[in-house]
This record gives C-alpha cells, sequence and structure tokens, in this order.
C-alpha cells in the first residue's frame, strides 16, 4: 500500500508525531472479582506482537479497590505482560462507560502505546467504540487474526464482514493506538509461567462519582436469567426431528442438567410446538458459537449448519450415516440417538462427580 | 418529546455467496436492506411514540438510493426521514460516519431538540458497534448499549432507567437524557404499519442533506481522509472441510465413554470447566 | 380518512405497470400496489421479453431498461434419453437495429418498469396484500380492502392485474379456480458463469444472446417443456409439466429439473455453474376456452390474472403488456367522456382485445391444449423415435442410406402403426392450421 | 428429499414469524386425504411431508407462493391458502 503522495514536510511531522507511540497494550477485564479469560488470551497475543515490533507489552487493570488486584497483577506478569497500569477506585466497581473510558484515555495520552488490544466481551466492545472516539483512532473489532506489517509497522488485523461470509483485513495507518477487540476463545491461551515478575504502575482516576449521571441499580447474573441465552451460551444441546416424538426431548433436558448446558431445537420442533423460538438454531433462529455443541436428531441441513459452525467442537449423533451433520461435526455417532443420550448423561455425570480424577 | 433513530442501508448479507470452486465473492442479485438490528431500535423508538406521542425522525448516511431504506422506515411509522449524502462521505470508516452523524444530529437539535437517539446494535456488513457510542461521545449523550428493555422513562424528570445486557448477566441503569441507546436484538419485533403510514411514506419528501446542510465544519474528518482503518482487501474464508471423526463402539455406554475421552483429551480445559460449572449448582 | 382514486392497479408485473403508465399519462389518479417487497419479488418468468407490446407503450425502453441479451440465435430441442435433435434458427436478421427479443431478469425489468409508471404519475406502494374487492349492494366493484390496518381504499376502478393465481377475481366469483390439466408448473433456477464463458459455449458475442426451447421424453411421457436462456453473467433453467401430470405422481418439479440439468445436452452447457435462486410457478395453459370474462362492473382482468398466455409460442408477457395498454386505453376513454365504468362501457376492452394478436392467436391454438392431452406420445416416443432417426442416417457405418430408411420407418410404424402415424400427422396440422 | 433444501437455501425468504399463509385445514384428518398426499410431491418447494404414522405435516417456511397445492386441494375444503402478510415470504432476487 503506497503512502498516499503527501508533502514530505507534514507526512514527515505527521509520523514523528505516531512514532512517539511505543508498545503493545492489553486491557484486563476484571470484574465482580473473577478475570475474563479473553484477557489473558489477549496478552498471550499481544506478547507476540510486543516481540515482533521489539516493544514492551503491558497490562492495564480499571477495578475497584477490594478487587483481587494483587492476585491479577501477578497473573498478568505470569502470562508474559512487563508492565501492569492499574487504576484502583470504589466508582470502578460497576463497569458504567464514562468512567472506564475517562480512565483509560487519560492513561493512553500519558503513556501512549501504539497498539491496544481489548477483549470483545459486552464490556469491551462498549469501552472500545467509546475510548476509539475519544481518541479518533481507528478501531477494528471482533478481529480472528492480528498480525504486523514490518514494512510499515502497522497492525494487519483481520476480521470477518458480510456476516462472517467473507474476511477482510484492515490497517489504521495515520493514527494511534492502533485498536482492535478479539472474541474469547479466539486466540491460544499462553502459557503462565509461575515465577515471571514485571513492573506495576497505580494511577489515579481523575473523576468523581458526582460528574458521572449514569447510576447502576441493580446485576442479576444470568444464571437466574429464564429466557435462553443461546448466543451467549458456552455449552449446548440440542435435538431435532430425528427424536421423533416430543416427550423425548426429556433425554436432551437430562443431559443438559449434567453439563449446565441451555438447550436448543431445530425449525421443524419450534413448528411443532416442542420449544419456544428463543431455542430455535440456525439461519432463522440463533447463530451459536458454544465451546461444546451436542446435536441429537437433527439431519444438519444448510439452515442448521450456518447457524452451528461457529462452535468449538460439534458432536452429532444421527441414525442416518450419511446425514450432512457428519460433514462439518468433529465428533459423529451413527445410532438411535435415544439410546446413545442416556448414556452419555450417566457417562458425563460419573465424569464430573467431584473429586473424581480424569479417567 | 422528539427521538431519532440512525438506520442504514446495507447489502442482505446472507444472499452474498462464495464461489465454492473459484472462491470468488459472488454479488449478484444481492438486494440492499435495512441493516436488521435497526429494525429494533425502530421498534423500541415507534413504542415511545405509541406511549408519549413522541415525534421519530430517522437518519441515514449514504449513496442516494438509501432513500429506499428511508422510505421503508417510514412505513413503520417514523414521521420525517432524513438523507445524509455527499462525495465527501464516501468511503467512511465508523469514525467518520460517527463525526457525520453526530454533527446532522446536533443540527436537528438545533430546530427540534431530541432525548434521545436510537442505533442498532451493529450492522450485519462491518459489524463493528462503534457508530452508536462514537455519536454519544461527540454530543455529550449518556451512551446505554446492548440496551434489552426501557423500564421506565421520566419525561419532566429528563430521567430514563433501562436493563442492558453486561458481561454474565443484565444491568439496570439509570440516567438522564439526552442519551443514546443501542438496541439488543430480539428484544421486539417491527411492526406492520398501517394503511396512512404506507401512503405517508409513499409521499412524503425526505430531506436530503449534503456536508455543509448536516452542519459538518471539517470535511477532512469525512469519509477516506476522515478514516483512520483502510480496508487492504477482502477474501473469502478457505473452504473449512472438517469430517467428523466416528466413533466406533459395540454399545451406546461404549461410545459415551469413547467419544468423552476424545474430547476430554482435544479439549483439556473442559473437563474442569464443566466440573466448575456443575458444582455451583448441584 | 380512506383514500379515493380514479383507478387501482393491483400487481406491479408487466400487465400492472403497462395499465398504471397508460392511465397516468392520461392524468389519472392511479394507485399501483404491489404485494412483494419491490416490483418483480414474486414474479417468476423464463424471461424473454418480445419488443412489440413493450415499444407502443415505452417507444424508446431500449434507451433505459435493463436488457440482458438480444436473442441472435432460437433452438428447438427434441430431448431423448441420451441427446437431443432439433433445429435452430440463425440469423442476421436478428442483429437489426432494434431487435425484437431480448432475455431479461424479471426483478431488474419489473423495477424499471414500475419506475416508468411511478415517473408518469403513478403512486407505488409496495409490502400491501390486496386481501379482497370492496363492492356495493349492486355488486359493482368500488375498491380493494388491503392486509393494512385502515386499509380500505376505494376507486372508481380496478385493474386486476394479480397474476396466474387471481385471488381477488376468483374470491369475488368473477371467474373459475385453475384446472391442474390446463395449467403447468415449471421450476426454475438461475445459473452464474462469467459471461466469457457463456460467450464461448454459445458462440456468441457480448451483447447476444440464445435461446433454447425443449421438449422430450426428460418428462417420462408427461406433457413437459423445458427452457434454457443466455443473460449476460447467467443461465435461465426451466422445465415443467402440467400439474396433472405431476398428480399423477413418479416425478417432483425438482426432480425434473434435476435430471435436465444431467442431460447430456444440458450439462457441458451449465459446468461449472453456481446455483443462485430456485423459483416455481404457474403458467396457464387452457387457452382460449380457459379466458373468463374479463371485465364488469368497476373492474377490469388483464395479463395472467386473464389467463392471456400463449404458452406454444411462449408468449405471457407481451399479452400481459397488450392486454394491460388496451384496459387502460378503454378506461381512459370512458373517463375523457365522463361515462361510467359499467361492464356495457368496459366491455369495449374486450373488443379491442379480439382484434390483437392476443385473441387470435389464442383462438388459432384453441385446439392444442386438447390435442397435447391426448397425444402424449409427442413428448415421449417422437422425440426417441426422431433422434434415433437421426442417428441412424447420420452413421456412417456402409448400410445403404436406402436400407436406412426402410429401418426407420420399420421403427416409426412398429412404434405407432401406420393409422397412428396419419392419424398424429393430420390433428397435429389441424391444430396448427 | 435433501436436494430440494440445497435449493431454498438459495432463496430469499422473509419469514413471518407467527404468520403462516397457509395451513392445513383439519391436521388430525390427514391420512388418506389424496390431494393432500399429492401435495407431498407435487410441491415445487417440498413444504408438504409425509409423517411415518402417514399423517401430513406443512411447514411454509420454503414456499415459493406457486399456487400448486391451492390448485390440487381445490373443492376439498382442506387448506387455506392465502397471500404472506405485505412484503414477508419469498422475496426473489432474479425471478
Amino acid at each position: 500500500m503506497t503512502e498516499q503522495a503527501k508533502p514530505a514536510s507534514s507526512r514527515a511531522k505527521q509520523d514523528e508525531a505516531l512514532l512517539a507511540y511505543k508498545g503493545v497494550w492489553v486491557s484486563i477485564e476484571l470484574e465482580r472479582g473473577h478475570v475474563h479469560p479473553v484477557s489473558w488470551e489477549l496478552i498471550g497475543k499481544g506478547r507476540q506482537l510486543a516481540d515482533t515490533l521489539g516493544v514492551p507489552l503491558s497490562g492495564i487493570l480499571l477495578a475497584p479497590p477490594d478487587a483481587p488486584i494483587q492476585e491479577t497483577v501477578a497473573d498478568a506478569h505470569a502470562y508474559g505482560a512487563d508492565t501492569v497500569y492499574v487504576m484502583a477506585d470504589p466508582i470502578l466497581a460497576e463497569y458504567r462507560t464514562q468512567p472506564y473510558a475517562k480512565g483509560m484515555v487519560d492513561l493512553i495520552k500519558k503513556y501512549q502505546p501504539e497498539i491496544l488490544l481489548i477483549g470483545a466481551t459486552t464490556l469491551g466492545r462498549d469501552l472500545a467504540s467509546a475510548v476509539a472516539t475519544d481518541m479518533e483512532t481507528g478501531l477494528t473489532a471482533d478481529c480472528t487474526e492480528l498480525d504486523i506489517d514490518l514494512s510499515t509497522r502497522s497492525m494487519a488485523a483481520t476480521r470477518p464482514t458480510f456476516g462472517g461470509t467473507l474476511l477482510c483485513t484492515i490497517h489504521t495507518l495515520k493514527a494511534r493506538p492502533q485498536m482492535a477487540t478479539v472474541r474469547p476463545r479466539v486466540m491460544p491461551m499462553p502459557e503462565h509461567q509461575q515465577g515471571r515478575t514485571g513492573e506495576t504502575i497505580m494511577a489515579k482516576l481523575e473523576i468523581a462519582e458526582d460528574d458521572i449521571i449514569t447510576k447502576v441499580l441493580s446485576f442479576i447474573p444470568d444464571r437466574d436469567q429464564d429466557t435462553a441465552q443461546l448466543a451467549f451460551a458456552d455449552y449446548i444441546v440440542a435435538g431435532g426431528r430425528g427424536l421423533g416424538k416430543l416427550e423425548n426431548f426429556q433425554l436432551l433436558r437430562d443431559l443438559a442438567d449434567v453439563l449446565g448446558a441451555e438447550i436448543g431445537c431445530t425449525r421443524p420442533i419450534v413448528q411443532a410446538g416442542g420449544m419456544t423460538i428463543d431455542h430455535q438454531i440456525g439461519q432463522t433462529g440463533k447463530t451459536i458459537r458454544p465451546k461444546l455443541y451436542i446435536a441429537a436428531g437433527i439431519s444438519g441441513a444448510i439452515q442448521h449448519r450456518v447457524g452451528v459452525e461457529g462452535a468449538d467442537c460439534i458432536i452429532a449423533i444421527n441414525a442416518d450415516p450419511n446425514a450432512p451433520i457428519f460433514d462439518f461435526a468433529h465428533y459423529g455417532i451413527v445410532g438411535d440417538a435415544l439410546t446413545i443420550l442416556p448414556a452419555l448423561t450417566d457417562a458425563f455425570r460419573r465424569r464430573l462427580a467431584a473429586g473424581q480424577a480424569g479417567r | 418529546m422528539h427521538v431519532i433513530v440512525c438506520i442504514k442501508q446495507v447489502p442482505d448479507s446472507a444472499q452474498i455467496r462464495v464461489h465454492p470452486v473459484t472462491n470468488t465473492i459472488m454479488r449478484q442479485g444481492v438486494p440492499t436492506i435495512i441493516n436488521p438490528y435497526d429494525l429494533f431500535a425502530l421498534e423500541e423508538a415507534l413504542k415511545l411514540k405509541d406511549r408519549f406521542g413522541a415525534k421519530v425522525t430517522v437518519i441515514t448516511m449514504g449513496p442516494p438510493m438509501a432513500d429506499q431504506a428511508l422510505r421503508k422506515a417510514l412505513t413503520f411509522g417514523c414521521d420525517d426521514a432524513i438523507l445524509l449524502s455527499d462525495r465527501v462521505f464516501a468511503g467512511a470508516d465508523t469514525l467518520a460516519t460517527s463525526y457525520a452523524l453526530a454533527s446532522a444530529i446536533a443540527k436537528i437539535g438545533e430546530t427540534q431538540p431530541f432525548d434521545l437517539v436510537f442505533c442498532g446494535k451493529q450492522t450485519i456488513d462491518g459489524d463493528t458497534a462503534q457508530v452508536g457510542p462514537g455519536i454519544a461521545k461527540r454530543l455529550g449523550l449518556n451512551q446505554l448499549t446492548y440496551v434489552w428493555k426501557i423500564e421506565s422513562l421520566d419525561i419532566n424528570a429528563r430521567e430514563i432507567v433501562v436493563q442492558r445486557r453486561a458481561e454474565g448477566g443484565v444491568q439496570t441503569l439509570k440516567t438522564a437524557l439526552p442519551a443514546l441507546i443501542t438496541m439488543l436484538e430480539d428484544t421486539n419485533e417491527i411492526r406492520f404499519g398501517t394503511m396512512d403510514d404506507a401512503f405517508r411514506a409513499a409521499r412524503t419528501e425526505l430531506t436530503l442533506w449534503n456536508a455543509a446542510a448536516a452542519g459538518v465544519t471539517d470535511p477532512s474528518k469525512c469519509g477516506l481522509k476522515g478514516s483512520p482503518t483502510q480496508v487492504k482487501k477482502v477474501f473469502a474464508p478457505p473452504p473449512r472441510a472438517v469430517k467428523a471423526t466416528q466413533i466406533k463402539g459395540d454399545s451406546p455406554a461404549a461410545n459415551a465413554e469413547h467419544v468423552i475421552d476424545a474430547l476430554f483429551s482435544a479439549h483439556p480445559g473442559m473437563q474442569d470447566d464443566l466440573r466448575a460449572r456443575t458444582t455451583q449448582n448441584p | 380518512m380512506s383514500e379515493k382514486f380514479d383507478a387501482i392497479v393491483v400487481g406491479a408485473g408487466p400487465a400492472g405497470n403497462a395499465a398504471a403508465i397508460v392511465m397516468a399519462r392520461a392524468g389519472m389518479n392511479v394507485l399501483l400496489l404491489e404485494r412483494g417487497e419491490y416490483p418483480g419479488s414474486k414474479n417468476v418468468m423464463g424471461a424473454i421479453l418480445y419488443s412489440n407490446a413493450l415499444e407502443k407503450i415505452i417507444p424508446d425502453f431500449r434507451e433505459s431498461a435493463p436488457l440482458e441479451r438480444h436473442i441472435v440465435e432460437q433452438r428447438v430441442w427434441m430431448l431423448s434419453e441420451k441427446g437431443h435433435v432439433g433445429g435452430s434458427f440463425r440469423s442476421d436478421e436478428f442483429n437489426v437495429e432494434k431487435p425484437d427479443r431480448y432475455a431479461i431478469i424479471r426483478v431488474a425489468f419489473d423495477r424499471w418498469f414500475s419506475n416508468k409508471a411511478k415517473e408518469a404519475g403513478a403512486l407505488l406502494i409496495c409490502d400491501t396484500v390486496a386481501k379482497s374487492l370492496l363492492q356495493d349492494d349492486q355488486g359493482r366493484v368500488i375498491g380493494v380492502k388491503t392486509d393494512r390496518e385502515g386499509g380500505d381504499i376505494y376507486a372508481d376502478v380496478v385493474v386486476l392485474a394479480d397474476g396466474v393465481n387471481s385471488m381477488l377475481a376468483r374470491q369475488a366469483g368473477f371467474r373459475a379456480e385453475l384446472d391442474p390439466a390446463n395449467t403447468a408448473l415449471v421450476a426454475k433456477e438461475m445459473h452464474f458463469l462469467p459471461p466469457d464463458v457463456i460467450q464461448s459455449r454459445f458462440n456468441i458475442g457480448e451483447k447476444d444472446g440464445v435461446a433454447i426451447e425443449m421438449v422430450g421424453s426428460l418428462t417420462k411421457g408427461k406433457i413437459g417443456m423445458g427452457f434454457l436462456y443466455t443473460n449476460k453473467e447467467s443461465i435461465a433453467l426451466g422445465i415443467g409439466c402440467m400439474v396433472g401430470d405431476f398428480q399423477e405422481g413418479g416425478l417432483t418439479p425438482y426432480g425434473l429439473i434435476d435430471d435436465l440439468k444431467a442431460h447430456p445436452s444440458i450439462k457441458p452447457l451449465l459446468a461449472g455453474s453456481e446455483v443462485k435462486e430456485y423459483s416455481a410457478h404457474l403458467i396457464p395453459e387452457g387457452g382460449y376456452k380457459a379466458v373468463p370474462k374479463i371485465f364488469g362492473d368497476g373492474w377490469v382482468l388483464v395479463g395472467d390474472s386473464a389467463g392471456l398466455v400463449n404458452s406454444i409460442h411462449r408468449e405471457g408477457s407481451n399479452m400481459a403488456m397488450t392486454s394491460g395498454r388496451l384496459a387502460a386505453e378503454t378506461i381512459r376513454t370512458l373517463k375523457a367522456e365522463g361515462k361510467p365504468f359499467s361492464a356495457a362501457n368496459l366491455s369495449a376492452y374486450r373488443k379491442a382485445l379480439d382484434e390483437t394478436y392476443v385473441i387470435k392467436d389464442l383462438k388459432k391454438y384453441e385446439g392444442m391444449p386438447g390435442f397435447l392431452h391426448g397425444n402424449r406420445q409427442i413428448f415421449s416416443l417422437y422425440p426417441e423415435l426422431m433422434a434415433g432417426a437421426a442417428a441412424t442416417m447420420l452413421k456412417v457405418d456402409g448400410v445403404d442410406k436406402k436400407t436406412k430408411e426402410r429401418e426407420i420407418f420399420k421403427t416409426f410404424r412398429q412404434s405407432r402403426g401406420l393409422f397412428g402415424l396419419l392419424g398424429d400427422a393430420i390433428k397435429f396440422a389441424r391444430a396448427f392450421r | 428429499m435433501s436436494k430440494v433444501e440445497e435449493k431454498l437455501f438459495q432463496n430469499r425468504y422473509l419469514v413471518d414469524e407467527h404468520h403462516p399463509h397457509i395451513a392445513i385445514k383439519h391436521p388430525d384428518r390427514t391420512r388418506g386425504d389424496e390431494a393432500l398426499l399429492q401435495c407431498t410431491f407435487c410441491c415445487p418447494a417440498g413444504c408438504y411431508t409425509k409423517t411415518e404414522e402417514g399423517d401430513i405435516e406443512l411447514t411454509t417456511d420454503g414456499c415459493v407462493e406457486c399456487g400448486t397445492c391451492r390448485i390440487i386441494c381445490q373443492g376439498k375444503d382442506n387448506l387455506i391458502w392465502e397471500y404472506p402478510r405485505g412484503g414477508f415470504g419469498v422475496s426473489f432476487k432474479f425471478g
């Protein structure tokens, strides 16, 4: 990509301003005492990008003082961070855009990183767009690949577009920091090097509670939600017409209980009144990206496939050996789902019984 | 009460196919539609029209033919439609888009003050979910993204309480108007307009604004020039031909054991993750 | 407050658009209702446009209409199991300044045609279904009820251009349901290929197109016809039989088109193509006898809705445009003379139609539907016999031509008998006279 | 049967979730209904399927609105056939 023809002087001035931005930063999302794993995945990726550029890798942690900050900073160093910037303030107890964005932007303006990676969680997405607008810089969302183009030292961010049918590679050439959000479970988990140490820099959040208009009234964790959260669930068990009568879906519920999984189904089941529309998976239903998807009695027509291809692991159970689902599932069991489901339920119950070491 | 809804005309990406052999992108016959996520924002705004008699203005930034999306929005019952179209805007990324829309919305606010701006969660072609927050930031609106439901709205007290999807749960937030809301999908269903809506949509004169009319003061912040991000290349993902490894077991129980062995060996952390989840709620 | 128009046209297809343009140009207040998302979204056609009917409405249509290719070669094939026998007519005559037939894509064309109606002043409203006709106590049509709230719209006359299913006219008892024995169901696919591949396979230039009409044993003894038309970067392929034949079983519409795609004469033409759409449509093939009453108090029936299709020559959209235009001209004249749109006054539309090719052609082939029913062998036996005859004659195997001719005649006689052959020839000639 | 699903996947549908436009009038009396049985092999979109027990079921999602089932079942008072709500149903890209 040739640099647009610009008068040498202004380009030089601009390049110099950009050069001032050094280092790779990763946002560490610590909420309600729990660090979202995507933060460590990005520390792993950030380490790689930093080494390619020959610059330091830093974590940035905004959290309330009573959060497990020391523990998190230690983990960040262990996973590869050289420095961790910490901003501890009670205002940061519940996520709100204004304080979090203010804190992050102040840190960015002060320490000027060239790359900032944020997990594409609902928190990360909300925060990233506010920060990017404030910094008037480029932000590429839901990236699936991140590399460095050494000729320009700029980050090449690849992401799905047009609903995932296509991919595109995007650069942020004339603005810094180059920002990107990455979905959970896209980047590999780095190795936890016990005993690896690094620097910690404390910073003060320069905003008072009464400057913040938005107040958080309550928070209800997902577990108590009644409506199916298929789009966000990690484990899903689904059934199709191959299960026959609707009563057989109880076998599905038994397995789901053992796994703590959500239940889904295909279009005909919703039509037959077996389940409500928010349980439907596929082209006209939900698109799911779980860690494990067990499909029982589902033929796997293209209309279903487009909704489940994002799953990490698909186990398909179908009586028909050449059911299309076996073309894209990871593991296939040819057999009667009505006998295999109970067997799976028992096997999982035994394997997951507390304290039982892996076989 | 006055509510502004931002919509975008996008290609119906579900219809875009990749040629199985040549792996080229086949765009023939792909119609343009209103970004599906924006329909949830439109319905939520129209509910405020039902409840409070709010005026609903719909705005879009795009090429001249984006007027079709505005006309469709009018058929659902919106009152006014503004098309922001100028060569200067061409090639804008989300940052440049939010600048142009923010300028236009501020311009609207000069003559018709607004209480809420609605956006869809994201677009199906850009998928970046940044335009809404970008507008909120530029206009100093309180940003409420991934909103699930508007719990209460008090016009006189200028207060709104919403439920929004947060990480691992649902947050209830209270903030002041004016605010910007991006609606989560499947929160409502777009209505079927009345015959009067259909007639008004066909007859309404759309307001066409170029950059100047929209109050854009700094054109260098628009279009390609104002876009820090540039798309280098668009390509089709390599076809993923993974055939299922067939589990061979002589009985359902044997099958179960084999598949779980394969699963846990391929995904080491899964057994502990599952165990952690299931012991939490016995 | 309910709306009142001079005229409501139901359906923005060829017939509806033609009628809307003519009436709007006469200054009438015209509402054009379309149930689809955009004009053409609910319409399916093989898609050959014959210019004569459109020229009478938009003489310079060639300057702006989305035309795919003008047809320079017309092929007629009788398909046998392994191949086809047939003729093709290709001549420079087609390459005149104003070609008379084009391959088109209906969605692009209908949108263009409706824009012309809007330019003429008609009010186009999509996404709205006309559910039923509004009638006064004497049964006179005074408007339509749509599927939107507050959807009663009134008009002095309603032009029913709602297509082959003709829901409104049937519901009001103006015409009967379609007869499965005389209604064809055609399945169609759009196959996409790079333009240069199409041009090399059909030996045509950038703007030229080929139209192939097919009939043959492929339809397993059912009365079936297929087509293949070349567009700029796609090939429209379709085949169908009478619904009555499908009812006998053994052959689904998608099975039929898959068989056609696998046929040795068709497969190479489609090699490497990408299917982007699969559709199906009914075609009224009852001919003259099945044309219902096309006018009444406050209403007229135009296009497929009136069964105005001459399937032998694959003519439907031109008849739709002509009937739409003539109905509109009749209405325009009555409006100018301040006369009511009574059945008596609107009968002038039918008289005008009788003078055109529309009714004349339908009358000419009046017996054809009956003939095709009674003589199924047209579709199974003759193609095989003809293909066999061609194979025998063309094979250079040392057998003298005289013996070959006797052999061919023997196979014909064995399968149809002398009188059978004579009978077929006479009936065929009479049906075509 | 799976062949037709591959074809229908190419089409563009705006499914009207709660308003199927065609319905079998007496779902409990479809066994032995000759006309409905014919629909299982005449419908170009394969919307009608016969279950093992012999009942005929209808899913209108892939319907191309051709009308074949209506004219096959005419006079048998076993089918309600209407157009989908305005703008819904199949929406052809080429037609």
